[in-house]
């Protein structure tokens, strides 16, 4: 499979006023034409800050990349100038965000929000940028298109207009798409609508995708692939089903099982206890450590690496090591383990996994 | 089933009444709330779920309609006196983390906030010790009664919130979208604690939420909501195998549920107000299928529910 | 990717038990907001330096007058307009008494035999400038600062009746406002001026009658957005009262934005008064304000650009020092900009 | 839109109104009689000329024949230029100081905006810092300090400029930069805070990720949104600034109405406090009512909503 | 200088300035443009000479307009309208003019009944003039029963014999009667044009028609102005500029940077100016007739001022040093005045001064002011006063009460003062309720006359205010009018008399100084008239002198 981006040993910090925030501290991952690259993690664990460093968004003043490449059609895009960058964006990757009442210009009617990046990178004529417009509104299933490209983003629905942000995210035929928690802001009706289009577009343009969200949910429905992140580090990735049905990091056992599913009864849901790690001052060893109960005491300290448990699937916990002792992780968590093949719990039949 | 702690009758929340952008929030909706049981409200963003929550607490005065709390109406006029002790029996927990605890005030105050208004403390010392109590209860330590609340995380204030209700010992909880706003995997410690609280205390609970695993989690009866309407409202397991009302149906066909084999088969159903096809005369009014279980359907519906 | 198996201590794999307590442990210091907004303002050097010169400037205003020792109000016309004379400066040119008469420039202190030195000089009445300047800025500032209180109490009051009452009293009161925008201010002010016997204090009543608009509509509009916030609609099921609401949740919130609002009242009260001693409606002699000088001295900055200089520079650098300070608070108090 | 618009009409004229009764109170406090000649006259004769101007009359009845009269759009006469027609006065004072005014407002707020836009795009850095003080230094001097200090240095040492005086547009390049420094200053302060706020926003953000170059963000995507604060405070600025400025027109021996202003008031003048009150007010809120129709020009979420704030 | 009343104890009243000259280059053997630049600090209020009352006004009218007589470059009445001098009946109350071959700028001829008009108007209440009644009542036959209502305008001591002759009937002999016949309000105005024009009449240039040296134009009722040369006047070959233009700067800064540039050719100088000045070869000085003084109250509100103490008073008059205050305050020109009557005004028939009649009274002498203090004070039975001085809110006035303060607090101990800066209008009604302790005051006279000053102050004067009232001193200035009017000798040595009464003896009014002014004037422009009363300058004999080279 031809990779389209591969982020290797990123290593950012933001520079504020309370002093260094260590962002991300070695993020590693690859995407594939044509698959969708979920990535999860609470909040503060680095999402947006990984996806914003592909782009080159993050503001210029603060940010300090430390280390790492982020390799895009050969080259890498942490090296190229502001100039080259900005051919990049909207015509090889272009971005959705979370907030789609917010990501619309209040003062441009959205026909020349949707214009602006085949005016600047297509090189197309008005009439011609006006008829892919067009084109691109009934792409995403806006009735009336003509008339609804002289409207202003306040005449539009909140679903409406996540539609029109990713008509404009479209508009170049990206290679990759970045989406930012696209739904997280929207109705589950609405969301499932938006996930289902993007699902429909993907398959019609064979872009990758990377998409970032909190909901479990959400992942299921759209990704290939998962990478969970927890406190600027990437702790698990797999495919959809390895991560889903034969987690192996602590903080994915946590946040699957603190997620009841409709036939969840237990009297107690699993939580994961305390708090986020503070990235001003981030732990020794493993960032996860504090809110485990799987700790050892190397965990406090050395952060431990990606140990491979297939050829797809990597995950960073001592826990992985040869000389580990075996955990038995929470229950709803085997639950889920029994249907699938390669875990050590499986049960055989049940389940449609592949 | 258990006594009614709380009867809604015909309630009506309208805002902007006699503008053009009148807007019925809630219009017109009856239910029964049981002692000690959690009922969930769920439906789509701007329903009036919210409306609710804050229509029965009082924080607006209702435009019509009835909450009647142990026999009392609740929205009749009241002296101060009489409205403090209401205040005192039902408490309301927030949606919103952050917007929800006073930025300027230490922990301490913002918890001892209801011991105060209500004088339940005689000294100082007392009221320090009840809130490091209520901190504990909570599973937050001591230590953080002199903190301010920036300095908590999004689940450590939602539970903040949660101790600041319990301060003034409440029969009776609203708790609005109370986790909508944290992470997942910090909801479970909150989802956790009010479980917890419900059954050392006895609390009743309006839980309201759009997630809907989570209300069916912790619910023993959920209501539907859509523009200002209930739809339908029954036993929590009743509503998630055999939701009547084609709003639900559409709702809970297009819940993400955080497994991969049932996303791939899962198939979205779209709701259509207008396939229900009312006519001009037909009475639209909630009807019992079976026992609990109520749909907003005319008699024609009603009659294919049966079959 | 990196499995790299190095070999490990054996009790590297022990189990522990990690105090669940400790995981809610916050480990930052506890800062109140005003502390970490100090905190966050000593980072910004302009703001630092604005408070340094604005302690200067109002310590002198205070002891300067007492540095020297000619009165402020001393008229001593055998040594009028005399240039400044800073003994031990003179070799650099500057401050050495000299001084424009006619075309020819001259020592204008050994020409009228004047023995004492003049810091700052005098003006046409022979007046210490020095002493002078510091007594009017002792003025302005005052009439500064009231006026600013002033503003800020009816600003405050009004904007938070307007905003939390809201409906009909707040309809009500936001169309006074309108039509006390749409009075030109100046008018007001001048016609308030003539009206009262001139003084401090009619300046100061001039200076507030219209000022407090800015204040009251900020103020609602803060009101506004916190009265539907959470944390005082939790307050309200507790069951608090008005007075409660608004004294313990509301003005502490929008404290901020007042102190920030009142430090941009005061440069423009002291311009205001500045404004009057131009048009004659200023102090009564022998006060002097900051305005009063700059008034006195503008007209001779050909022949005498000292009696202009020193007040003007001490007015422009309280303007930049109070809008540099609220600049900085602003930053700093930004709810927006989290560590 | 025309709804709006009449609604805005009514309350304008209730507006004006109320100010004309306002100042005719305060006017009627004034201290000092109206004639500069009274006290030379025998109490007859003074009589007779307050008669004349209808000064005798009980409070109410010469309020309500001065309604009556503005109702007509008739300001009255002049006390201090005897028999003057107030409405030509003011009008003819009004031109000069409008001159001034607009191309002051015009340059103050085309250079505020490059400053503040500066300031916005270069946020930290010496260029931030240059023109934050630029700005701050517009609004740290008198004017009237800053208007002599452009008199001497470009009339008198450089000799370039016309001292005072009007003598057509040359004459009015020096009132209107001396005026222009407080609309720079506001313009850069806030064109720069609202950039900065704007810069940071989602659909900012979007533009980039679009690919556009800085030039696009700050003034494609940018400066609209960011013009739209300014313009309300530029309102008020507006008004002042068209209706004259009595320190530079003083300064510059401009004959404009801000510096009659003044006179008028230290002389008594009811007719033409009045008369100037009521122009300024009116101006102040036809310059408001324009901002608010402005506003939705730039803002299209304004325009449909009925251009309620 | 026409009677502006008191200004507001300051030097700077409207009427002060004026000024001229500048000038194009290019001298040499060329002809010089005959045009004058000046500079006025005020707008022109009213050139309707039935209206007109300040400095600006009677100056204008004066150089546009011509009454019967017109004051010469020596500031003498010499006929202008008037054929040669009148005849005058016996009694001295009977004035018959001849009227000189004269055009209105429009053509038409002047005559008696523009005259006859022009009085009657100035005096007819409806008219509103504030200097007509005040000039007339007393002086011209019924002048005060028109005033009373119980005479009839037509009944005024006026009369058109026919076009050309043109019969005055006084009240009383008035000896200054002919220079009064310079001063505005009793210009003639043209009846026929001025009922045309209606309202509007003397509104802008265009709605006026002229009988003077030059004509306004370019005047549109407010702003500035311009005068060209009058073809029309009988007296047009003595008029040598073609053209005044005239505008209006209140900032002696400004004025004085238009002088230095040349684009002005005479700008009066405040105190600062005059000192840089000094040594500049076309400064000019040039000595006003207002008087500037302290008017003491001794009622105020019903209750006695200290100042109701003799001691107090003469303690007062003496205690500030004159000399410092016009050398060195006001720097302008202006003489310590120990005097009420001004310096260089009047004259008897020998040429010799009032002045040299009369004395010096209350001059500066500390010692002699703290005995008369500390005699007041014991009779006060204190030794803290307070008193409030009331003055002007113009600069120059505030610098001097700043000073007057200083000085009077150092050379009185135990004497408090209290300053009270206030706008003219406000002064006057202070004024006008005697509610003030001191009143820093000036007066410029109408006509030429002691009694122009001296009248002020007899019992119950509207410009007495002060509470002052010495019978002996009403008397003498009563015997000027009756028994001795016609006796000039003895009508000057009444009013000597009464002048020590008022100055020395009761000390009711301290005199400050007399008002001079400081011009810088381009040495190009000749012959520009300045006059004590009235109308402050004449352009009819001015001209521009080539440089030289
Ligand atoms: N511009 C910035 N300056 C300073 N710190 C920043 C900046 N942007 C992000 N951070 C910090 O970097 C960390 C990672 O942030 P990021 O936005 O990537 O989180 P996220 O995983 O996207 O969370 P969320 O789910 O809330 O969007 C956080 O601690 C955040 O506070
Ligand atoms: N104070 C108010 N004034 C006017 N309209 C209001 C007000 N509060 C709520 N509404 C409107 O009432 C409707 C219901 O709002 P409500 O907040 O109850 O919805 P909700 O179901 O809680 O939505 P969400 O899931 O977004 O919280 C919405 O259309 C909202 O815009
Ligand atoms: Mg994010
Ligand atoms: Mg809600």
């Amino acid at each position: 499979m031809e990779k389209i981006v591969e982020v290797k040993n990123l290593e950012l910090s933001f520079h504020t006023f309370a002093g260094e925030v260590k962002a991300i501290q070695g993020v590693n991952f690859e995407v594939f034409k044509g698959e969708t690259l979920a990535i999860v993690g609470e909040s503060g664990s680095g999402k947006s800050v990984t996806t914003k460093s592909i782009m080159r968004l993050l503001p210029k003043s603060s940010t300090e990349y430390k280390n790492g490449e982020i390799l895009f059609g050969g080259r890498d895009l942490l090296k190229i100038s502001e100039k080259e960058m900005q051919k990049v964006r909207g015509k090889d990757i272009s971005m959705i965000f979370q907030d789609p009442m917010t990501s619309l210009n209040p003062t441009m009617t959205i026909g020349n929000q949707i214009m602006e990046p085949l005016l600047k990178h297509q090189k197309l004529s008005k009439t011609e940028a006006r008829k892919k417009s067009i084109e691109l509104l009934t792409l995403v299933g806006m009735p009336k298109p003509e008339m609804r490209l002289k409207q202003y983003p306040h005449q539009f629905s909140g679903g409406q207009r996540q539609r029109i942000v990713i008509a404009v995210a479209l508009a170049c035929n990206p290679k990759l798409l970045i989406a930012d928690e696209p739904t997280t802001a929207l109705d589950v009706t609405i969301q499932a609508q938006i996930l289902e289009l993007m699902k429909d577009l993907q398959k019609k343009i064979d872009t990758a995708i990377i998409f970032i969200t909190h909901d479990l949910g959400v992942v299921a429905n759209v990704a290939d692939r998962v990478a969970v992140m927890y406190g600027g580090r990437i702790v698990e990735v797999g495919t959809v089903d390895e991560v889903f049905y034969n987690p192996q990091h602590p903080y994915t056992w946590g946040l699957l099982s603190s997620m009841p599913s409709l036939d969840t009864s237990e009297e107690k849901l699993y939580a994961i206890p305390g708090t986020p790690p503070d990235l001003l001052d981030p732990p020794k060893g493993d960032a996860f450590a504090l809110r485990s109960e799987y700790a050892m005491k190397i965990d406090l300290e050395q952060v431990p690496p990606l140990f491979k448990v297939s050829e797809t699937h990597y995950a960073a916990t001592w826990l992985l090591h040869p000389d580990a002792p075996q955990v038995d992780p929470p229950v709803a968590v085997i639950e889920r383990m029994k249907r699938f093949p390669g875990s050590r719990y499986y049960e055989g039949n049940a389940g449609g996994v592949r | 089933m258990a006594e009614k702690l709380l009867e809604i009758k015909n309630l009506k929340q309208y805002f902007n009444v006699g503008t053009k952008n009148e807007v019925r929030a809630v219009d017109d909706i009856t239910f029964d709330i049981y002692k000690g049981e959690t009922l969930g409200i769920v439906g789509e963003s701007g329903c009036g779920k919210s409306t609710t929550g804050r229509t029965i607490i009082r924080l607006y005065d209702a435009t019509g309609g009835e909450v009647i709390y142990d026999g009392v109406d609740v929205h009749a006029k009241k002296s101060k006196k009489e409205l403090k002790a209401f205040n005192r029996k039902m408490q309301m927990i927030f949606q919103d983390p952050y917007a929800s605890l006073n930025p300027r005030m230490k922990v301490l105050d913002i918890i001892a906030e209801g011991l105060d208004i209500h004088g339940l403390v005689k000294n100082t010392k007392e009221r320090t010790a009840r809130v490091h109590e209520l901190l504990e209860t909570v599973g937050l330590n001591r230590e953080h009664a002199n903190r301010y609340p920036h300095e908590f995380s999004g689940g450590q204030r939602q539970r903040l919130g949660i101790a600041r209700a319990l301060a003034v010992e409440p029969e009776f909880i609203i708790a609005d979208e109370p986790i909508s706003a944290l992470d997942v995997s910090i909801q479970a410690q909150v989802v956790n604690l009010l479980k917890e609280l419900q059954e050392e205390r006895g609390l009743t609970y309006l839980f309201i939420a759009h997630d809907l695993s989570m209300v069916k989690y912790i619910s023993d009866r959920i209501g539907v909501m859509h523009f200002g309407k209930l739809v339908e409202i029954g036993p929590a397991e009743t509503i998630y195998t055999a939701p009547l009302h084609p709003y639900t149906q559409s709702l809970l066909s297009a819940i993400p549920l955080p497994d991969p084999a049932y996303e791939r088969s899962r198939v979205r159903k779209s709701y259509d107000s207008t396939s229900h096809k009312y006519l001009q005369d037909e009475e639209v009014i909630m009807r019992e299928v079976t026992p609990g279980h109520f749909v907003l359907c005319s008699q024609r519906e009603f009659d294919s529910f049966a079959k | 990717m990196t499995t790299n198996m190095k070999k490990l201590p054996k009790d590297s794999f022990e189990r522990i038990t990690i105090d669940s307590s400790h995981a809610e442990k916050i480990s930052k210091p506890s800062l109140s907001f005003w502390q970490d907004a100090w905190l966050r303002i000593r980072k910004n050097k302009a703001a630092i330096v604005s408070m340094f010169i604005l302690v200067f400037i109002v310590f002198m205003a205070f002891a300067g007058p007492f540095m020297v020792e000619h009165d402020p109000e001393d008229v001593k016309v055998a040594h009028a307009s005399l240039p400044p004379k800073i003994p031990g400066l003179e070799k650099l040119g500057i401050f050495d008494g000299e001084g424009k008469l006619g075309s020819k420039t001259v020592n204008l202190y050994e020409l009228k035999k004047v023995e004492v030195n003049y810091w700052f000089g005098t003006d046409s009445l022979g007046r210490d400038l020095f002493s002078r300047l510091w007594k009017g800025t002792q003025i302005s500032l005052l009439i500064a600062f009231v006026a600013a209180i002033i503003d800020v109490v009816i600003g405050v009051i009004y904007g938070g009746i307007s905003g939390y009452y809201g409906g009909r009293t707040d309809d009500v009161m936001q169309r006074i406002v309108e039509v006390l925008i749409g009075v030109p201010t100046l008018v007001i002010v001048i016609l308030m001026i003539m009206i009262m016997d001139p003084g401090i204090l009619s300046i100061i009543i001039a200076i507030s009658i219209t000022g407090w608009i800015g204040m009251s509509r900020i103020v609602r509009g803060q009101v506004l957005k916190y009265k539907t916030q959470e944390f005082v609609l939790a307050a309200k099921t507790l069951g608090a009262s008005d007075t409660r609401i608004i004294s313990k949740h509301l003005l502490p919130n929008i404290m901020a934005i007042i102190v920030i609002n009142m430090m941009f009242t005061i440069p423009t009260a002291i311009f205001f008064e500045a404004f009057l001693s131009f048009i004659g409606l200023g102090l009564q002699a022998p006060n002097a304000s900051l305005g009063t000088l700059i008034n006195d001295g503008y007209k001779f900055i050909e022949y005498q650009p000292h009696i202009l200089f020193f007040p003007a520079v001490v007015i422009s650098l309280l303007m930049i020092a109070f809008n540099l300070i609220g600049d900085g608070l602003r930053d700093a108090l930004d709810p927006k900009m989290k560590d | 839109m025309a709804k709006y618009i009449t609604k805005r009409v009514i309350y304008m004229f209730l507006s004006l109104f109320l100010i004309a009764s306002f100042t005719f109170v305060l006017m009627k406090l004034l201290p000092g009689s109206p004639l500069a000649s009274a006290a030379k006259l025998s109490v007859e004769q003074r009589e007779v000329v307050y008669e004349k101007y209808g000064l005798n009359d009980p409070i109410p009845v010469q309020y309500a024949r001065y309604m009556g009269n503005l109702a007509k759009g008739d300001f009255g006469v002049s006390f201090q230029y005897k028999n003057a027609d107030v409405t030509t006065l003011i009008v003819k004072k009004l031109k000069y100081s409008a001159i001034l005014g607009s191309q002051a407002l015009i340059f103050g707020t085309l250079i505020g905006i490059i400053l503040g836009m500066i300031a916005a795009l270069k946020q930290n850095t010496v260029w931030d810092y240059g023109s934050t003080i630029i700005a701050i230094l517009g609004i740290s001097i008198p004017s009237f300090v800053f208007a002599v200090l452009l008199q001497y240095v470009f009339a008198v040492w450089l000799g370039v400029l016309p001292v005072g005086l009007w003598e057509g547009w040359k004459s009015s390049i020096l009132p209107s930069i001396a005026l222009a420094m407080g609309p720079i200053a506001i313009a850069a302060r806030f064109i720069r805070t609202e950039m900065i706020e704007v810069l940071s926003s989602d659909y900012i953000l979007l533009a980039k990720a679009k690919g556009a170059n800085w030039f696009e963000i700050a003034f494609k995507h940018a400066f609209r949104n960011a013009l739209i604060p300014l313009i309300t405070v530029l309102g008020p600025v507006a008004a002042g600034l068209l209706t004259g400025s009595l320190v530079v027109e003083q300064i510059f021996a401009i004959p404009g109405i801000g510096e009659q202003f003044v006179k008028s008031i230290n002389s008594n003048d009811f007719a033409v406090i009045m008369g100037t009150t009521m122009f300024f007010s009116v101006f102040l809120i036809v310059i408001i009512l324009i901002v608010d129709i402005l506003y939705g020009v730039i803002d299209p979420r304004i325009r449909l909503s009925g251009g309620s704030k | 200088a026409c009677g502006d009343k008191e200004e507001a104890g300051t030097t700077e009243p409207v009427k002060d300035k004026e000024e001229d000259k500048g000038t194009t280059e290019e001298p040499a053997n060329e002809e010089v443009a005959q045009v004058l630049n000046l500079i006025e600090t005020a707008e022109i209020p009213s050139i309707d000479s039935s209206i007109s009352e300040d400095a600006v006004g009677f100056n204008v009218l004066n150089n546009i307009m011509e009454g019967l007589y017109r004051l010469d470059q020596d500031s003498l009445p010499v006929p202008a309208m008037a054929d040669g001098e009148p005849e005058i009946s016996e009694d001295g109350l009977t004035y018959t003019f001849k009227i000189r071959d004269a055009q209105w700028s429009d053509g038409t001829p002047v005559t008696a009944h523009d005259f006859v008009y022009a009085w009657q108007r100035a005096v007819d209440p409806d008219t509103g003039s504030p200097y007509g009644p005040y000039l007339m009542a007393g002086m011209i036959k019924n002048a005060t029963e028109i005033g009373e209502g119980t005479a009839e305008i037509a009944d005024l001591g006026i009369k058109a014999e026919d076009d050309k002759t043109l019969i005055v009937e006084l009240e009383r002999p008035v000896a200054y009667f002919l220079s009064l016949m310079s001063f505005g309000t009793f210009y003639p105005l043209n009846e026929e044009f001025v009922t045309a024009q209606g309202d509007k009449y003397a509104t802008n240039s265009e709605a006026m028609i002229y009988n003077g040296p030059f004509s306004l134009t370019d005047w549109d009722g407010t702003g500035n102005w311009k005068y060209v040369k009058n073809d029309k006047y009988w007296d047009a070959d003595t008029v040598k500029l073609e053209e005044i233009i005239v505008d209006v700067v209140k900032e002696t800064a400004t004025g004085v940077k238009l002088y230095e540039q040349g684009k002005k050719d005479r700008v009066l100088l405040s105190a600062e100016y005059a000192m840089q000045f000094a040594d500049d070869p076309n400064i000019i000085n040039e000595l006003e007739t207002s008087v500037f003084y302290f008017k003491l109250n001794q009622e105020r509100n019903g209750k006695a001022t200290p100042l109701a103490n003799a001691d107090i008073r003469k303690a007062f008059a003496r205690a500030f040093n004159k000399e410092e205050l016009a050398d060195a305050i006001l720097a302008n020109g202006s003489i310590a005045a120990n005097f009420l009557v001004a310096d260089d005004f009047t004259f008897d028939a020998d040429g010799k001064d009032f002045r040299d009649y009369s004395g010096e009274f209350s001059a500066y002498n500390v010692e002699e002011a703290q005995e008369y203090w500390k005699k007041g004070l014991a009779a006060l039975g204190t030794d803290k006063v307070e008193i409030e001085i009331l003055g002007g809110d113009t600069e120059n006035a505030k610098k001097q009460q700043e000073w007057f303060k200083s000085e009077f607090e150092r050379n009185l101990p135990g004497l408090t003062i209290k300053l009270k800066e206030v706008p003219f209008a406000v002064r006057l009604e202070l004024d006008d309720t005697s509610d003030y302790d001191v009143q820093s005051a000036g007066w410029g006279p109408d006509f030429q006359d002691p009694i122009s000053f001296m009248e002020l102050f007899v019992t119950g004067s509207p410009q007495n205010k002060m509470n002052y009232s010495n019978p002996e001193y009403d008397k003498l200035i009563e015997s000027t009018k009756t028994t001795i009017a016609t006796d000039p000798v003895a009508r000057f040595e009444a009013f000597a008399k009464a002048e020590k009464i008022l100055l020395e003896d009761d000390a009711g009014l301290v005199p400050q100084y007399q008002r001079g002014r400081m011009v810088l004037m381009n040495p190009a422009v000749k012959g520009l008239a300045t006059h004590p009363f009235g109308g402050d300058y004449s352009y009819k004999w001015t001209y521009m002198e080539a440089a030289e080279k």
